[in-house]
C-alpha cells in the first residue's frame, strides 16, 4: 500500500461526498421556496439509502469479478472487503469512493422531477435504481465488463455518471409528468446565491471526483485536476459571451450551469485529455448544451432543472470528445481522433447508445413497476402548497413569528386584565 | 376612488394581474402576506405540531368608482380554484391618491 | 516523520477547523432571524478564544506528561513545541489538530443556551471551560491519563468531546434557565436550508475528525473513515424511517439530526469497529436519540437545539457500542462485548460516567462563579428584540432599505422644490 | 517527483479554487440584495476569464525565466509545461496553483467597486490587470524577478496578492466614483450569515494557500499551517474586545473581517515566523485595519467592502511584520528584526512600496484606457433599481409568486366562468 | 364590516390570533411589517450607527361591525405587555369582502 | 384621522421618513411591497423573459385630520425624483386608531 496514495484518496472520497450536500443546494437554489426542503431533501436521502444500499449490495454487483454484464455475489455484505490492499490502498477506501459516486449519481436524477413527485416514491426509486441500474453499468465501465473489455474510455463517470442519470431523468420526467402550472407560470429560482454555493462546492468536490479517478496520487491525479480545472473555466467564457451576445446580460443562474456542464464534459475526459484539450473541450461543450437549454424550455418536456441539457448532453459531448482529443502524450495509453485514432471515437459511441438504452429502459420499467405499489406524483393540492409542507411538514424559512404548539392549552384563562370600557366606548 | 385590496393564492398572481390590464388597470402594489380562514395547515417541529400559515399574495390596486364592478368580476373570476383557500377581495373607500412623480391627485 | 501522514494531517486540521463554522450554520438556522447571528457568532468566537488559549494553555494541560489527571505546564506559551516529530509529524501540527477539537466542543454547548445567554458571559465561560473541563478529560483520554491507562477507548471524541460538551450544555441550559417564550409558542427554525448546509460541512469535516484520529494516512484512518461514513447512512436511514412511521413525513430537521447523531455515535468507535459494525451501530443510535429529542421537547428543560439529545445521548450509545462491536480483526487490538470481551464495556461505562461526573460538577461550578460577576441572562427585552441586535449591533438580513445614518445631518434643508399648492388643495 | 507532496498540493489547489466562490459570498453577504448576485458574479467570472488567461498567457509571463522584471513568453499557451516534475510535483499542478491565486487576487479588487461599475468593463479590467499587473509582480516575488534576488520574504502573497489587489481597488473605486447614495444612506448588508459563510470557507482556503505555498506537504507546510490557525485566531479575539471596549457589542460582520484580516497579514509571514509570532502578529494586525475602516466609513472613499483596510493595511502590516518577526529557528533560513536581522525590514519595505507604485500606475492607466472604450460605470437608473436586474437580468431571491411568461399568450380566452351578477350588485 | 389591522408584537402574534379565534373570528391574514414610534434602535455599521426598526406582525382581520368592541378590547388585551413598542390597533371601514371561493360579499 | 399610505421607492425611505418626523410625525410602519405601473422591468430565466416587478416600500402613518396637507406636500417633495417609478400617496379615512400599550384612542 502507498500512503500518500491513501491521504488522496481518503480526502477525495470526502469531498465527492460533499457533492451531494452540494447539489442539494445547487438543485435546491433553482426551485420555489415553498418546495426548497423537498428538493434539497432529495439530494440528503440518497446519502442514507443509496449509502447503506452500495455497501450491502451495490459495490459487489459492481465491483466483484461475476461476468462482463454484471458483478456477482461475493462482495455482498461486504463480505471479503477489508482493509487489505485493492491497488494500492485499503479496500474499503475504494469501497467508500465508489460509494460516493453512487449517492450523487442517482441524487442527480431527482432535477428532472422536483416539485411534483411524491417523496415515498422517490426514495425506493433511486434505491432500486442504483441497484439496477447504476451497479450494473459501472460494472460494465470500470468493474472489468464488457465496455471496459472494448476499451471504452471514461476517466470519471461521463457514461456511468451523467449520461445514465441524466437519461433515467428524461424518463422520469415523462413518467411523473409535467407541474401543473409548467408553462402556465415562469417558475424561477427562489434563492439563486444558493445555487452559485452549489456550483462552487460541486467543483471543489468534482476535484476529488476526477482527480480521486486516479487512485493514486500521482501524474494522472495531476493531469485529471489540471483539466478539471480548465475546463469549465473555458465553458464558463464562452457561456458568459453566448449570454451577454444574446441577451446582453451574463446570468447568474447561466454561470453556475456553465461550470456545471464543464465538469460533466471533461469527467470522462479528465485523465486522458492535455490541458489545451481540456480548454477545447470546454469551451466546444458549452454551445450545445446552451442551445438544450434554451429549446428544452420551450418545449411541453418538464425536466426542471435541465438535467438532461447540463448532464446528458454535456455527458455525451464530453464522451465523445474523449474520443477525439485523447492525447498519449498525457495520458500514456491512448489517443483519439485528432491524434490519429478514429477508432476509439467508434468505442465511445457504443459506449454511449449502450448505456442510453439501458438506462433508458431500465428507468421506465422500474417507474412503471413502482407507480403499481404507489403513487409517482403528489396530489394537486399539495403540488399548490408546496412539498415541504406536504412531504416534510416543514417549512424552509420561518420569519418573525412565534406560534403556538397546538398540543398546548390556551394560555390566558387566568386573570384578564381590567378592561378600560370608557376608552373604548369613545370611538363608536 | 376605491382601493381594492385583492388576497390571493399565490400562483394566481399573474393571471389575475393580467385580467386586471387587460380592464386597463396596469398600476398595483403587491405584497406577501400569510393567512388562515376556513383551510389550515400545521407543520412539525420535533415532533409536535405548530399552526402554519397559507402563503398568499395580497394585490393593491387604486381604480376609479366606476371601475369596481369589472375588478371584482376579474378576479373572482381569475383567481377562483372553488377549493378552500382562495382568498378575499376588499373594498374599500379612498379620499385620493397621489401619483408621487406628477404631484397629481385621482388615478393615473 | 512521514510526508504522507503529514499530507493527511494538513487537510485533516483543516477540515476538523471548518467544522465550527459548519457548527454556526447547523444551529443558527434552527434559532429565530433575531437571533441568528448570535447563535453563529456563538461558534465563531471559539475560533479566537478557545483557539489562542488552546495554544497558550489548553494544550500543556491536555498533552504535556504531567499525572494521570492532568497535564503539567512544561509545554505552556507552546515552549518546547515546534516542528520536530510529534509521532510521524511535526509536533506543532499535532497541536493544531487537537485545538480544532478544543474549539468545536466548546462550541458545541452553545445549542443549550441560545436565545438568552448573554454573550460576554458565554466567551468567559467556554474560555475557561475549556482550561478547566476540556483539558483535563482530554488528558484523560489521550494524553496519557488515568482512562487511557485503564484502556478505555475513544477512537475520535464520543466521550471527550461529545459526552463533554453534552452534561456541560445541560448544567449550562439548566443554570440560564429558559428563554420566557419557550413552551408558550412554538420556536421553529429560521432558515432549515442553513441548518442542512451545516449538516453537510460537518459530515465533511468529520472525515477529518475521526479519520484524522488515526494521526496517519494508513489503514486505521481508512476504517474510521469508512465507518464515518457508513454510521450515519445508516441512521439517516432508521430516522427517516422512524419520521414515516410516526406522522408519516420524513422531516429535513430531522435528517440533518440524523446525520450529526450517526456522526456522533460512531466518533469514540470509529477506529474500532468495522464496516458492519458500523452500520449495525449507527442505524441502533438512531433510536434513542429520536425518543430523547421527542421527550425532551415535551419537558421543561429547554436545552434548545438538543445538544443532550444528539450529542450526549448519540455519544454515550457509542461510548458503550464501541465496548460491544470493537473487532479486533479490523482493529488489530481490542474486541468487544460480543467479540468476547465484556470487560471492555465496563471500561466504557466507568469513562462515560467519570467524563459526566467531572463535566456536570465542574460546569456548574464554573457558571455559578462566573454568574457572581456577570449577569449570564440578557434582559427581558433583549430577549425579546432578539439578541442580534442586542449583543451585537446587527440585524442578520435587512432587505430593501437605505437608511440614513444618525451622524448625517439631514439632507433637505436646501432648495426645497417648489409645492404645487392648487394640486394639494384639490382633495380635501 | 514526491506523491505525498503530490497528494497535499492537489487538495491544497483544489482549496485555494473555492476560495473564490468563498468570497463571493464574503462580499455577496455584504451588499444590498439588489446587487446580491452582480457582487458574486464579480467573483465567479474570474474562474473563466483569469483562469483561462492565466493557462494561456499570465503563467508564462509570471514563471518562465525572461528576465528580473518578467518571464518570457516560453510558456505561452501552455508550451513546455506537462507533467514533468516542477520540485518535486508535476508541473501542470504548480500551474495550477498559481492559477488559483491570479483567479481570487483579481476578484479581491472587486469589493472597491460593488454596487456600481459596469460587469462588461469589470471583466475587461480584471482580465487585462492579470497580466498587465499580477503576471509580473509574480515574477518579482516568486518567480526569480528582482524582488526575489534581493531576498524579500512573502511566503503565500502579502505583497504579490493583497497589497497589489487593495492598491488596484483603491484606484478602482476613486476611477468609478462613489454609488450615488455613499454616505446618504447607511447601505447594510443584506446577509450577515452569508458572509460568515464566506469568512469561514475563505480560512479553509488559506489553509491550503498559506501552507501549500510550501509546496510540499512537510515542516515548513506545517509551520505554514500553525500560523494560519493562530494568527486569524488572535486577530479575532483582539477585533472582538475593539468592539466591545469601543460600542459594546461584538459585531458579526466585524468578526467576519477580523478573520480575514489576520489571514491576510500572516499571509507573507506564514512559514517564516513562530507559532508564538504568528499570535503577536495576529493580534497587532488587528488594530491598524480596525482603525483604518473606521476612519474610511468617515472619508469620502468608496472602497466599499473596505478592500484597503483588510488587504491593504493587512497586508503592509503583515509584510512588514514578517521582516520583524522572522524566526531562523523556525523557519531554517532567516531572521527578521527581532532577531537581529534588521536589514530584512528594509527590503520587505522595498518590496511593499515597489508593488503599490507598480500596482497603483498600471491599474489607474489600465481603467483609464479601458473607460475610452467602455463606460465604467452602471447608469443612475440601473444603480438606483440595482445591478442584478440591469446587468443580470435576474433576481436573487424571489419568494411565493409563479409569474407569466412574456412569450406564452394570456391562458384564459376560453369559456369564462359564469358571474353572479346578483352577487356584486349587492355591494354598491 | 370594518377592516381591522393589528400592529402587534411578533411574539403576541398567535396569544392575539387565538384570543381573535375565541371570538369566532378565525379568518385572519398577517403579514411582516417593521416599524417605529415611541422606540427606536440603533444598529452599527463599520462602527457608525443607523436606525433600525422594530420588527413588528400586522393581523388584518375583516369583520362585521357588531364584533368591533370586542375585537378591540381582545387585542388591547392580549397583545399588551405595557411597555413601550406594543403597537397599535386601525380600525377602518370596509366597504364589502368578497370570499373568492364563494363569491359571495359579506363577512364570511 | 386618516391612514396615508405612501408607495416609494426603497432608497427614498430615510428622506421620507426623516421628513415625516420634521413635522411631528414619528411613528410609522413599514413593508416591503413589490410593483408595475408605467414603469415595468423584466427578467430572465432559462433565456426567457418574464415581468419583475419594481421593488418598493410602503409607509403607513397614522395622522390627526389637519396634518393630512402637510404630510402629502412633504412626501410629494421628498419622494420624488421625477422618473417613472416615484410611486403613490394614498389617502385613507380611518375610523379609529388605538395605542396597545396606553389602550386610548386617537393619534398618539
Ligand atoms: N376574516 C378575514 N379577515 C382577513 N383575511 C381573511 C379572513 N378570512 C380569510 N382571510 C384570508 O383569506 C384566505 C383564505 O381564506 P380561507 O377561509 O382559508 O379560504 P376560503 O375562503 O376559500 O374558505 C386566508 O388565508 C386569509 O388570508
Ligand atoms: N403614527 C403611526 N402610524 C403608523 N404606525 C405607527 C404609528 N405609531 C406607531 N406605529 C406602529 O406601532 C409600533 C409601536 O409604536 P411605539 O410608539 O414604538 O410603541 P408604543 O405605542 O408602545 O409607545 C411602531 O413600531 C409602529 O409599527
Ligand atoms: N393603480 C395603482 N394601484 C396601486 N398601486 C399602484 C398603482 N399604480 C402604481 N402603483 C404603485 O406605484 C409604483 C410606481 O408606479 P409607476 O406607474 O411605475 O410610476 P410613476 O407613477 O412614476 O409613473 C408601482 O410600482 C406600484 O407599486
Amino acid at each position: 500500500m502507498n500512503q500518500a496514495d491513501i491521504a488522496w484518496m481518503l480526502i477525495s472520497t470526502a469531498l465527492v461526498l460533499f457533492m451531494t450536500p452540494a447539489l442539494a443546494f445547487f438543485y435546491g437554489g433553482l426551485v420555489r421556496s415553498k418546495n426548497a426542503l423537498n428538493t434539497m431533501m432529495m439530494s440528503f436521502v440518497s446519502l442514507g439509502f443509496v449509502g447503506v444500499l452500495w455497501a450491502l449490495v451495490g459495490y459487489s454487483l459492481a465491483f466483484a469479478p461475476g461476468n462482463g454484464l454484471i458483478g456477482d455475489l461475493s462482495r455482498v455484505f461486504l463480505r471479503n472487503v477489508g482493509l487489505e490492499a485493492q491497488g494500492t490502498i485499503p479496500h474499503l477506501l475504494f469501497m467508500c469512493f465508489q460509494g460516493t459516486f453512487a449517492i450523487i449519481t442517482a441524487a442527480l436524477i431527482s432535477g428532472a422531477i422536483v416539485e411534483r413527485m411524491r417523496f415515498s416514491a422517490y426514495v425506493v426509486f433511486i434505491s432500486l435504481w442504483m441497484i439496477v441500474v447504476y451497479s450494473p453499468i459501472a460494472h460494465w465501465v470500470w468493474g472489468g465488463g464488457w465496455l471496459s473489455q472494448m476499451g471504452a474510455l471514461d476517466f470519471a463517470g461521463g457514461t456511468v455518471v451523467h449520461i445514465n442519470a441524466a437519461v433515467a431523468a428524461l424518463v422520469a420526467a415523462i413518467c411523473v409528468g409535467k407541474r401543473r402550472d409548467f408553462q402556465h407560470a415562469a417558475i424561477v429560482p427562489h434563492n439563486v446565491p444558493f445555487t452559485l454555493l452549489g456550483a462552487g462546492a460541486l467543483w471543489l468536490g468534482w476535484f476529488g471526483f476526477n482527480a480521486g479517478s486516479a487512485v493514486a496520487a500521482n501524474a494522472s491525479a495531476a493531469l485529471a485536476f489540471t483539466t478539471t480545472m480548465l475546463a469549465p473555466a473555458a465553458t464558463l467564457v464562452v457561456w458568459t459571451l453566448l449570454d451577454a451576445m444574446r441577451q446582453r446580460k451574463a446570468t447568474a443562474v447561466g454561470a453556475a450551469t456553465a461550470i456545471v456542464v464543464g465538469l460533466v464534459a471533461i469527467t470522462p475526459a479528465a485523465g486522458f485529455v492535455g490541458p489545451i484539450g481540456a480548454l477545447v473541450l470546454g469551451g466546444i461543450a458549452a454551445v450545445p448544451s446552451y442551445l438544450a437549454l434554451l429549446w428544452r424550455a420551450r418545449t411541453s418536456l418538464d425536466d426542471s432543472l435541465d438535467v438532461v441539457a447540463a448532464h446528458g448532453v454535456g455527458g455525451t459531448v464530453g464522451a465523445l470528445l474523449t474520443g477525439v482529443l485523447a492525447n498519449k502524450a498525457f495520458n500514456g495509453t491512448v489517443n483519439g481522433l485528432v491524434f490519429g485514432n478514429p477508432g476509439q471515437l467508434k468505442i465511445q459511441i457504443i459506449a454511449v447508445l449502450a448505456a442510453m438504452l439501458y438506462s433508458g429502459v431500465m428507468s421506465f420499467v422500474l417507474l412503471k413497476a413502482i407507480g403499481l405499489f404507489l403513487p409517482l406524483r403528489a396530489d394537486q393540492a399539495d403540488e399548490e402548497s408546496g412539498l415541504d409542507l406536504s412531504e416534510h411538514g416543514e417549512e424552509a424559512y420561518v420569519h418573525d413569528s412565534g406560534m403556538n404548539l397546538l398540543a398546548t392549552p390556551a394560555p390566558g384563562a387566568g386573570a384578564t386584565p381590567s378592561y378600560a370600557k370608557a376608552q373604548l366606548g369613545a370611538q363608536q | 376612488m376605491k382601493l381594492i385590496k385583492c388576497i390571493v393564492r399565490t400562483d394566481k398572481l399573474t393571471e389575475t394581474a393580467d385580467a386586471l390590464e387587460s380592464l386597463g388597470v396596469s398600476g398595483l402594489t403587491i405584497m406577501d402576506v400569510r393567512g388562515r380562514g376556513s383551510t389550515r395547515t400545521t407543520a412539525l417541529y420535533r415532533g409536535r405540531p405548530y399552526p402554519a400559515f397559507l402563503h398568499m399574495t395580497a394585490i393593491d390596486v387604486v381604480i376609479d368608482d366606476d371601475l369596481v364592478d369589472d375588478v371584482i368580476r376579474v378576479v373572482l373570476d381569475r383567481a377562483r380554484t372553488g377549493v378552500n383557500g382562495d382568498g378575499r377581495v376588499l373594498i374599500m373607500d379612498l379620499e385620493n391618491c397621489y401619483t408621487i412623480r406628477t404631484r397629481q391627485g385621482g388615478v393615473a
